[in-house]
């Protein structure tokens, strides 16, 4: 059986560099955390409005940065891997998706726990909580439809097209929720510190920096085995170190 | 200590955050390893099934 | 006129067939033959360009078909395991769409005599929900003598066809040979031509 | 059945269709199948009226709440509804082959895609428009209100129609494709569902609405040029 | 794969099964085909969980009206999402001739029924259920009307299911069946929405819900009585 | 054993056939003949009770089908155009729950020997979903393996099978002849089953 070499190689190095890349995110994203979690908790000061509640931020504000950040990418995957039919990174797409999914939950959940002591319910209909909860409903989409196809170069594709459509959308559905809030109530009570303190500052952006690594880790790590999985035919899975033994 | 861990009345909320999004974190890494670990067994498996069928 | 180089078909992780070439000039009839599952489906849908070959290139009259598309439909009819036809719609009314979509505007006249010619007398008006399985499968192949298209694409055209259909599509495969057409088909039955050799490739 | 048969043909016999022809002949044709079929159409509109009436059931009778929701209401309802009717756009001829044989037609994907997505919303799409005065006298709406609402229809109506059809093509052949499809397309349409129940809630409220007009006729002009070519590509993935 | 095939036989090899253990077998292997599946259990779910949500943006996010229309909407989006998972319910079995071999079983076909109802129900509403508090908080909810929420949920849902499944094989095979089987099925249910949204807002209206909660109770049994046979006699006429 | 009387069966304004009187017993093989829609399937599903006669009776061991029905149903296998199995299943799980529906539980080694004796090594445990069209057909044939029911009605057993999975089909009604059985069955292409005299119903 011949095989394609040069349509290979691309998983093949990729798949090596992944592994060595894997655990320098990991190790760094653990050390991150553990810096920026002691910023938040010990270093930064109590908030005079808020008190202790506005510590959530620090959790909050980065997974909601990210889940819409990785929407991008995935959908910037996506749309390589259709248009140059690349599937390394549909690949990469399909793996960071219930990543970003998961970061949009926890993001919302992280949103509600801080939203009941500060506005007293665990919801508002307000124009980023609910573009968010949308978000949340596109990756869900995605992964759906991803999963509902077989064959996974047709699902590859299909999603694609999909998170394209998506991404056009998601500015859309961010404004016209804006504006369709503002036709209503008055700003809803919005956290209060305009300036923020430095160690506020710092805690948020090595959180920042952790999720991020980890999140690459953790799509990596994922990539990995959708990639043993799709090319297990081939001879260089075969010949894996952690295959043969 | 126990004062920390009340977070002025916020115990709740904060850790309610923290705790989801630790538990969410482990779960994720537990469930990638795990199919990582599924995958190349499954490899493992067809691998020798293959040898098998050629003897 | 239709050329296909180096073909290779992987489905799941089977490897259907791979390095297949040859080529189909007018007047040519080609049976595609193999056991149940080894990939005749699999080798017409590839050259109707539903999908993409993994290996290797169809080639019409020297271009790729994926690159002429709409230029290579015109040219070309597939019938394959299912009939294209609706239900709802009588005989006569389901060849007319059929027509409209391949380009052609027919009138009734000729529709009725195609569908007369392949034994549906009697039938035209009915709803081809009630027709029974042999009787769909003449109003599909009825699309065959209304369209002018060289190369005909037939995955097993005599199924559920009675004695009688299945020497009439023998004609019908004939007059078409011998107007220069070109016939791709797979059966697990009988079908000779007469005054034709059958060129056979095989599937492993 | 003589006339019915003309009224597929286009042109002289023994003519080449020309591309509008073609268009005509699609929708012509689902048209057709529709009236052969006419509960289907009948019931997405049963099915809107039944969900608007279902609200006042659900929520309690008090007049001045269900004026409040109606533009809500019956924007939720018309988006359920084309969601629904969905299922029909494309998977009959799928299961059929005839989405086969569509794909190799001679002529542009695009443009049979089109006609198929007129015809949808000529059948699914246009009665919902038609209704929806009846239902906004239900909830005691005003004459004004009642333009607007039907102003947003026929330009929001169209949209779901066409972002429908992407979402549709993509999960052709899949089962439970049904909600799937839901999945795919309600976050898509939302916007849609924003600026049309929006309109009517600005013009109750004394605002202008001609923003929210123009917005939502943007957004089908964007629709018309980009969907019909997505939901052909999405066909050809789906069919491979 | 073995422990999964291991799953579908109920009892020793080559032994006769008994009436309980073909209901066994008829559930399972409709929970597995949902599982193969999972993507279908998903999107009811979530399709409940979006429509829920559609309303606020529909009606605007003032939390006071919100909280009011609360049960209507979730007991409306739980009556949709059933609804469109009926298609699911024969339709598969039927295109694929599994149905006809139903038919042909040698067991009385009520139970066959009985079984795929229980499937379905496990598959499409229990989740409902199950989610329904969460979206109970998003417009507000109270924890008392929360609970009352559940417990109608609970008792309403396979009351649909049940119903679901008389409409479902009264329209199989019928194109646009979707459809056709929410206009049936939806006057039906209605009884179960009022009782159901009216206990929740008994309860906030600080009323006793006893009454609305037997009533639901006593329609349950009615249902798991009558419609398996009802169903099972449906199907033989469509099948004819 | 089984008995027909003065059936006749009228579907639309045609009047498909009337008058029609047979009886099957132990050890025979019937095959209904006829050109396309000259009602063959219709005919099998009156025998199944699908259809009520218009005219006549089916009985079974002297009693009406549609009185017995279950019991009737124990002892019949339909095969009908539709393979009755699972896109999303695989093979085994397929066969095991027909034989389920069917009352009996199969163990694995009996079921995989029945789908490896319809040619399907290898192809045991993919979602039926990817076979070709005659590798669901064998799934559908490999029911007929696993239960023990006398009598067999088979419409068009042999679509989309292999000249192979043709042979193997005789042999497999020879053996269930020798034990006892009955088979009714269409089809338009060639079945002859050594040893055993096919008796032949034309229908018109
Ligand atoms: C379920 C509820 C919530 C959701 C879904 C949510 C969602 C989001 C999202 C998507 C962002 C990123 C926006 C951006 O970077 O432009 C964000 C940022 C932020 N959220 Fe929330 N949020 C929720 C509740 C809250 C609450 C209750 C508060 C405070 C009282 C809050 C305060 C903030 C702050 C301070 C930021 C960062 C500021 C900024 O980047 O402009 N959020 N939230
Ligand atoms: N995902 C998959 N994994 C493994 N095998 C697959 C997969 N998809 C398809 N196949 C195999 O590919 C083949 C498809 O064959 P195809 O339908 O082209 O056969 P065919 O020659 O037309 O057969 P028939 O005569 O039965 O119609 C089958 O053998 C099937 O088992
Ligand atoms: N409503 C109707 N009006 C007129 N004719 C009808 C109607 N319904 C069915 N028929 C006819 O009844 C016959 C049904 O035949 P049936 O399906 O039993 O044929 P068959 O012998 O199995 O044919 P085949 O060999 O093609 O499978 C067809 O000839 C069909 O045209
Ligand atoms: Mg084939
Ligand atoms: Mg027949």
């Amino acid at each position: 059986m011949a095989i394609n070499w040069f349509k290979y190689s691309a998983p093949t190095a990729f798949y090596g560099l992944a592994g060595k890349l894997v655990p320098w995110f990991a190790w760094s994203s653990a050390i991150l955390f553990a810096i920026g979690l002691y910023i938040s908790f010990f270093v930064a000061p109590t908030d005079a409005t808020q008190s202790e509640a506005y510590r959530i931020m620090f959790i909050h504000v980065p997974t909601s940065i990210l889940s819409m950040f990785i929407y991008l990418v995935m959908a910037f995957y996506a749309a390589v891997g259709l248009v140059f039919n690349t599937r390394l990174s549909s690949m990469m797409a399909t793996a960071l998706a219930p990543t970003g999914a998961l970061f949009a939950f926890i993001s919302l959940w992280t949103g509600a726990m801080w939203g009941k002591p500060m506005w007293g319910a665990w919801w508002v209909w307000d124009a980023r909580l609910t573009s968010e909860l949308i978000l949340l409903f596109l990756y869900f989409g995605f992964i759906a439809l991803h999963a509902s196809i077989d064959d996974p170069r047709r699902a590859d594709r299909a999603a694609a097209l999909l998170a394209i459509v998506g991404s056009v959308n998601v500015p859309i559905i961010y404004f016209s929720v804006k504006w369709w809030n503002t036709l209503h109530q008055g700003s809803t009570i919005k956290f209060s510190g305009t300036s923020m303190h430095i160690a506020m500052q710092q805690a948020l952006f090595t959180m920042l920096l952790a999720c991020w690594t980890y999140s690459v880790a953790i799509s990596l790590l994922r990539v990995r085995s959708i990639v043993l999985e799709r090319e297990r035919n081939t001879q260089w899975v075969a010949e894996l170190e952690e295959v043969r033994s | 200590m126990s004062e920390f861990f009340a977070m002025n009345g916020y115990a709740f909320y904060i850790w309610g955050s923290y705790g989801l999004a630790l538990l969410i974190f482990i779960v994720e890494i537990a469930m990638v390893r795990h199919k990582r670990k599924i995958t190349l067994q499954q490899l493992r498996l067809m691998r020798d099934a293959g040898e098998e069928g050629q003897a | 006129m239709l050329e296909i180089s180096e073909l290779a078909c992987t489905r799941g992780d089977h490897r259907l067939f791979s390095g297949l070439s040859f080529s189909l000039s007018e007047g040519e009839l080609l049976q595609v033959e193999g056991v149940n599952g080894s990939g005749k489906t699999s080798l017409l849908r590839t050259l109707c360009g539903f999908m993409m070959p993994e290996v290797g290139v169809v080639r019409w009259r020297g271009e790729d078909i994926r690159k002429l598309r709409e230029e290579y439909h015109a040219e070309m009819i597939y019938l394959g395991h299912l009939n294209a036809i609706k239900d709802e719609l009588n005989a006569l009314e389901n060849l007319h769409i059929n027509a409209g979509l391949a380009g052609y505007a027919l009138d009734d006249k000729q529709a009725i005599a195609a569908l007369r010619r392949m034994g549906l007398r009697g039938r035209e008006t009915l709803p081809v929900k009630v027709l029974s399985q042999g009787q769909r499968r003449r109003v599909a192949l009825a699309r065959l003598l209304v369209g002018n298209a060289p190369l005909w694409i037939l995955d097993e055209p005599l199924t559920a066809l009675d004695v009688g259909a299945v020497i009439l599509m023998q004609e019908l495969i004939g007059e078409h040979l011998a107007n220069k057409g070109m016939v791709i088909y797979t059966t697990h039955q009988l079908l000779e031509v007469a005054g034709v050799v059958t060129r056979r490739l095989s599937l492993s | 059945m003589s006339s019915m048969d003309k009224s597929l043909t286009a042109g002289t016999a023994k003519d080449k269709l020309s591309l509008f022809g073609l268009l005509g002949l699609v929708i012509r044709r689902d048209l057709i199948l529709a009236m052969r079929r006419r509960a289907d159409v009948l019931t997405t509109l049963v099915f809107f009226v039944m969900v608007v009436s279902l609200f006042p059931l659900g929520v309690g009778p008090e007049l001045d709440m269900l004026r409040k929701m109606a533009p809500g209401v019956v924007w939720v309802a018309a988006l359920l509804a084309s969601m629904l009717s969905l299922g029909r756009l494309f998977s009959a001829d799928y299961l059929d082959g005839t989405l086969e044989q569509l794909l190799l037609a001679p002529q542009p994907l695009s443009l049979l895609v089109l006609g198929k997505i007129i015809a949808h919303w000529m059948v699914s799409g246009l009665p919902l428009v038609l209704m929806a005065p009846v239902l906004g006298l239900q909830f005691d709406m005003s004459a004004q209100a009642l333009w607007v609402l039907i102003a947003t229809l026929l330009l929001g109506t169209p949209i779901l129609s066409m972002i429908g059809a992407v979402g549709a093509a993509l999960t052709l052949g899949l089962r439970g494709g049904g909600v799937l499809v839901s999945l795919l397309v309600l976050p898509l349409c939302i916007p849609v569902l924003i600026f049309g129940a929006g309109a009517v809630e600005a013009v109750t409220s004394g605002m202008s609405v001609v923003s929210h007009l123009s917005l939502l006729g943007a957004m089908m002009l964007l629709a018309l040029v980009f969907t019909p070519w997505v939901t052909a590509q999405a066909l050809r993935i789906s069919m491979e």
